[in-house]
């Protein structure tokens, strides 16, 4: 009850401003002119990124420095996580052992566990390797990649990823390597004297540059989500022995 | 290399299915994610290639599916549609045997009994399923097994066993 | 040219394989160091580079990434104040990163340090060459996580977590603020770069801009109305971004996560945090005002006054706040984080001012002040380092053990308070000129708060060099930080002794170029011309 | 019509980062403080996905539905702004990766002084206040 009365006035205030508001504006049917410039060139016309996914060619080819950096943003948001949660060697060792028995789900969880992963992993690559023909890309199919180890840790544990050879360093590997990959590509052009991260025509064919970005987007995202559910899943007790903090 | 093929076969139907389209472009990504994640994860569905690439087995999946979708399916259904209208229940937890021996035939077993309305597995260890039925007729193990999956674990050992 | 482009690049690149490197070389402390430096060491010189073009060429320079020409793509528009400012960031950068080595001695995650170092660094430059104001937006986040993440780099302390949690939370609010006024600037004017957006506004007066190209496609961006009323969109959005600024800069009332973020960091972070990470919001606000809003007329005109005039008072009120808070620390390094607010303070107070001597003063304060106050958080930090506190109690009498820090203390000390013949006494006789020419009541202040800062940090250095020790400690001076604090404490005397050429060769065409929004954005239109042409 | 529906799920958009804010700053949990600033982030990015639509019939997403040259004619009178959307993507994976960056920091804060209560935290921290390096 006492919750009800701001929430009636909230919405009594908003509909009267907007009875006000609603004489005065007017409802918006063109697009600017920037963004029709992008809805006409995005696959043809002279300045193209040769891709008819018009958001994806102006995340990876327009506007394709916020892109960079942005991925810069999220790489470094992991290393501040493990910067947080950093463990020396020997710490390492000892996150990974198990200190208890883990209670593990049922037969049925993980058998359709299984079967699940190799779906979810096609599933993402479809999305990410498609990100300049339909809606997804990169950052998507690596957000869907990494359900694939989030699952596993979740039905078996943390422990049977890392035996199988997935431990955080490895992930942190995949996610510089799909980092590097990146730069790479954006600094490709400058050996055939382009402008960095130039798409057309250095990659001629369809999509240019914006297939390998979105692989190695692909690539880096889902490793770095995969080492932050890694980090996450080290038992609180561990932690709190190595911060040297009680119970 | 165990259980690459099979696993790269079912990866390949549901990049393909997820795609919605069988371009060039798409078949030959297709075929490289399919081999990856068949190399990736492959050695951990397939314990042997032999059998998961039995023909046989595969038809054999077909008919299970044709016959659980058109004929189980709508028998349960209408069988729990009348005990709504009738509100004629007897519900209870049995414990029923299980037979089939490998994780897939007793996932299998399980989520059908799941799927299907009127009966749902609760719970599952080596030798017994937990089954909450909406009609206990009987508490006989044995006598369960054959009114509630029965007919599952045949299916399921000619597929997966 | 490409060096304007890969300057943020270079230190990014660093970063991003600095994991994979560190794997293969099992962690060895030493080349990592190097490979930092190496890091560091390259964004200097690219630097460098970068501001002798600047310098030599009329116009701002103009890199299309992408070869996409403005508004359609990212440039990076680099202008002789973006260059200055670049120059000292990347110098201070390697600088801090020499000083680090020795700092961090008894601390794990040296590569994690480093990682999150040159993607600081990248993102410092970053804001300040380009020349999109959404790129703005993703280079502040670059900066402002990867200090985040450093606040909190002592994992295992609580008030630096949760100084970094605190930090991180204001942070994420002023920069969505922010992202909400470049969706209201684009759904005004249908642009997010920076001289496209001086153009648009500037519209009416700007007929001196041959708007044709000889390209269909480009005229109508170009020639494109804003579709929404220009005065109540910039209204809001400088009101957004302003507040997004403020916070950045850590101005009252927006202050209040500086005094524990900054302390808690590792002392070279302090430096980098105090001395360039607060700058960010300093030079975004300088770009909005001076070369986007500058000149305008009519009601546009209105807002920018009232808007200069609540970052005046605000930079008043912080700078007498800051003063007052520095005389009642106990802690060091809080004691030099209040004096950062004090000097963000003056710095809004000149950008509020609005004509060109307020800018020159603020320029050249902004660059004595980062300077002398890094100096001054290493100088201590040296000493913080000796003993493992921050209690000035606690740093009693060590000052003798140490001569060449004390002597760095001293310097940066007595230049932050404006004695001569030290940089900041000039930076501030600037802003004292400017105040004055504006309000005799805004001069007082800065006289008032200097004299609070003189008695604040005279105590402090009392203590250190006069102090009885508390209990008898074995410290020997550590090469390779105290040379490091020295070259900054020699600098300071140098920028101090050369200040009226300073001003004339450096700052003043600084300033000049950036009030002046007709070059910027004919610099963009002319390589769009040619690039299409 | 049109219009008042329109103001009203502005208005709305408004009103709900009015009420983020709140959030944000009165809730002593760390936790909610984060839920808080989420609501906000994503009611910023909404406000400006918003920017880029058109109040049309039919209205398509910025996809190109076929590669012909004659679909390009309906297709630039019909799709949506895609700068807004594209400045959206890079703002929610900005936004995500502070999140994650301040949850972690929950995480920590939690292990060291078992709670997540401002007021205990700061009774807390007054105990270690001139710490020790």
């Amino acid at each position: 009850m006492k919750k009800l009365i701001p929430i009636t006035i909230i919405i009594l205030i908003i509909f009267g401003l907007a009875y006000v508001m609603s004489g005065k504006i007017e409802p918006q049917e063109n697009v600017r002119a920037l963004g029709k410039f992008y809805l006409e060139n995005s696959y043809f016309g002279d300045y193209s990124a040769k891709s008819p996914e018009v958001v994806t060619a102006i995340l990876w080819d327009y506007r394709g420095v916020d892109t960079l950096f942005e991925t810069s943003v999220f790489f470094l948001a992991i290393i501040g996580s493990l910067t947080l949660f950093r463990l020396n060697k020997k710490q390492e060792k000892e996150a990974k052992e198990r200190i208890e028995k883990v209670e593990e789900l049922t037969l049925v969880i993980k058998t359709v566990t299984k079967v699940i992963v190799a779906m979810i992993l096609a599933v993402s690559a479809s999305i990410a390797l498609h990100g300049h023909l339909t809606p997804g890309g990169g950052f998507q199919g690596g957000s869907a990649l990494a359900v694939a180890p989030l699952l596993i840790i979740a039905a078996y544990s943390k422990y049977a990823l890392e035996k199988q050879g997935l431990d955080k360093t490895r992930a942190l590997i995949l996610r510089s390597i799909g980092l590097i990959g990146i730069a790479l590509i954006a600094l490709l052009p400058l050996t055939k004297g382009g402008f960095i991260m130039q798409n057309q025509p250095i990659f001629p064919w369809l999509g240019g540059s914006l297939i390998f970005y979105n692989f190695f987007e692909y690539l880096a995202v889902g490793a770095g989500f995969t080492a932050v559910f890694l980090l996450l899943a080290i038992p609180e007790k561990v932690f709190k022995k190595i911060l040297g903090v009680g119970e | 290399m165990r259980g690459v093929i099979s696993t790269a076969i079912l990866a390949f139907i549901t990049y393909i299915i997820f795609t919605g389209s069988a371009k060039p472009y798409d078949l030959f990504t297709g075929l490289i994610v399919a081999v990856g994640v068949g190399i990736l994860v492959g050695k951990f569905l397939v314990r042997e290639d032999s059998k998961a690439l039995n023909p046989l087995r595969w038809i054999w999946a077909v008919i299970y599916f044709l016959k659980y979708m058109l004929i189980i399916e709508v028998k349960t259904h209408l069988d729990v549609m009348k005990r709504v209208i009738t509100g004629k229940y007897n519900a209870g937890i049995v414990r029923v045997p299980i037979n089939v021996k490998t994780d897939y035939a007793k996932t299998l077993v399980a989520n059908s009994i799941t799927n299907t309305p009127g009966t749902v597995v609760v719970d599952l260890d080596d030798k017994y399923l937990y089954v909450n039925w909406i009609d206990v007729t009987t508490e006989d193990p044995e006598a369960c097994r054959r009114e509630i999956s029965e007919e599952f674990e045949k299916f399921a050992e000619k597929i997966f066993e | 040219m490409d060096v304007i482009g890969l300057t943020p690049i270079i230190p990014i690149l660093f970063a991003f394989a600095l994991p994979l490197t560190s794997i293969l070389i099992k962690g060895n402390r030493k080349l990592i160091q190097a490979y930092a430096l190496t890091g560091t060491g390259l964004t200097l010189v690219s630097s460098f580079k970068l501001f002798q073009l600047a310098y030599a060429s009329e116009n701002p320079l103009v890199y299309t990434f992408g070869k996409w020409i403005a508004p359609i793509g990212i440039v990076y528009e680099v202008d002789k104040l973006s260059a200055l400012i670049a120059l000292i960031t990347a110098a201070l950068m390697f600088l801090i990163a020499i000083y680090s080595y020795r700092y961090l001695e008894h601390d794990e995650g040296l590569e994690w340090y480093y990682t999150l170092y040159l993607g600081l660094e990248s993102g410092l430059l970053g804001v300040l060459l380009t020349g999109d104001a959404f790129n703005l937006f993703v280079m502040i986040e670059v900066t402002s996580i990867a200090a985040y993440a450093l606040v909190m780099f002592y994992r295992d302390r609580g008030d630096s977590v949760t100084a970094g949690f605190k930090y991180g939370l204001i942070g994420a609010i002023g920069t969505t603020m922010y992202f909400i006024a470049l969706g209201i600037l684009y759904g005004a004017f249908g642009t997010v770069n920076f001289a496209h957006l001086a153009m648009k506004i500037h519209l009416p007066a700007a007929s001196f801009i041959k708007v044709s190209s000889g390209y269909v496609t480009l005229d109508v961006l170009l020639k494109a109305e804003p579709t929404w009323n220009i005065i109540l969109a910039s209204g809001v959005a400088l009101a957004l971004a302003t507040w997004a600024f403020l916070i950045k800069a850590a101005i009252v009332p927006n202050h209040f996560w500086l005094p524990e973020a900054h302390p808690a960091a590792p002392s070279p972070i302090s430096a980098i945090l105090s001395g360039l990470v607060v700058n960010v919001g300093v030079y975004a606000m300088i770009r909005f005002l001076y070369t986007v809003y500058s000149d305008v007329s009519g009601e546009l005109a209105h807002v920018v006054n009232v808007l200069s005039a609540v970052v005046i008072a605000l930079g008043a009120v912080s700078a007498l706040f800051g003063a007052f808070m520095m005389t009642i620390q106990k802690d060091v390094k809080r004691l030099i984080a209040y004096s950062t607010i004090m000097h963000m303070g003056y710095l809004f107070m000149a950008v509020g001012v609005g004509s060109s001597l307020g800018l020159q003063a603020a320029v050249f304060h902004l660059i004595n002040h980062a300077v002398a106050k890094a100096l001054l958080f290493l100088a201590a930090g040296i000493f913080i380092h000796a003993v493992g506190s921050r209690n000035v109690e606690n740093l009693a009498g060590l000052g003798r053990k140490m001569p060449i820090a004390t002597f760095s203390l001293a310097i940066a000390t007595l230049s932050l308070v404006g004695v001569p013949p030290f940089n900041v006494f000039f930076s501030k006789l600037a802003l004292f000129n400017a105040l004055i020419e504006e309000n005799f009541g805004l001069a007082l202040v800065l006289v008032i708060s200097s004299a609070i800062a003189l008695f604040a940090y005279m105590k402090v250095f009392y203590i250190i060099w006069f102090g009885k020790p508390r209990k008898e400690i074995e410290v020997k001076e550590p090469m390779s930080m105290s040379l490091v604090v020295l070259v900054l404490a020699l600098t300071c005397l140098a920028i101090g002794l050369l200040a009226p050429v300073i001003l004339d060769k450096f700052i003043a065409p600084a300033a000049e170029q950036t009030v002046n929004y007709q070059v910027y954005i004919k610099a963009i239109l002319e390589l769009a011309s040619k690039t299409l042409s | 019509m049109i219009a008042f529906i329109w103001s009203v799920i502005i208005l709305t958009l408004i009103a709900t980062i009015m009420i983020s804010l709140y959030g944000i700053s009165r809730r002593p949990n760390l936790v909610k403080k984060l839920i808080a600033l989420t609501i906000f982030g994503d009611t910023a990015n909404l406000l400006v996905v918003l920017l880029g639509y058109r109040l049309i019939y039919p209205v398509a997403p910025p996809i190109l539905p076929s590669l012909s040259k004659e679909a390009l004619q309906t297709f630039v009178k019909t799709a949506v702004d895609p700068l807004p959307q594209a400045l959206v993507i890079t703002a929610v994976v900005i936004g995500m990766a502070v999140n994650v960056l301040i949850a972690f920091a929950i995480v920590q804060i939690h292990r060291l002084y078992g709670t997540v209560d401002t007021r205990e935290l700061s009774k807390k921290l007054i105990q270690v206040e001139g710490g020790e390096q």
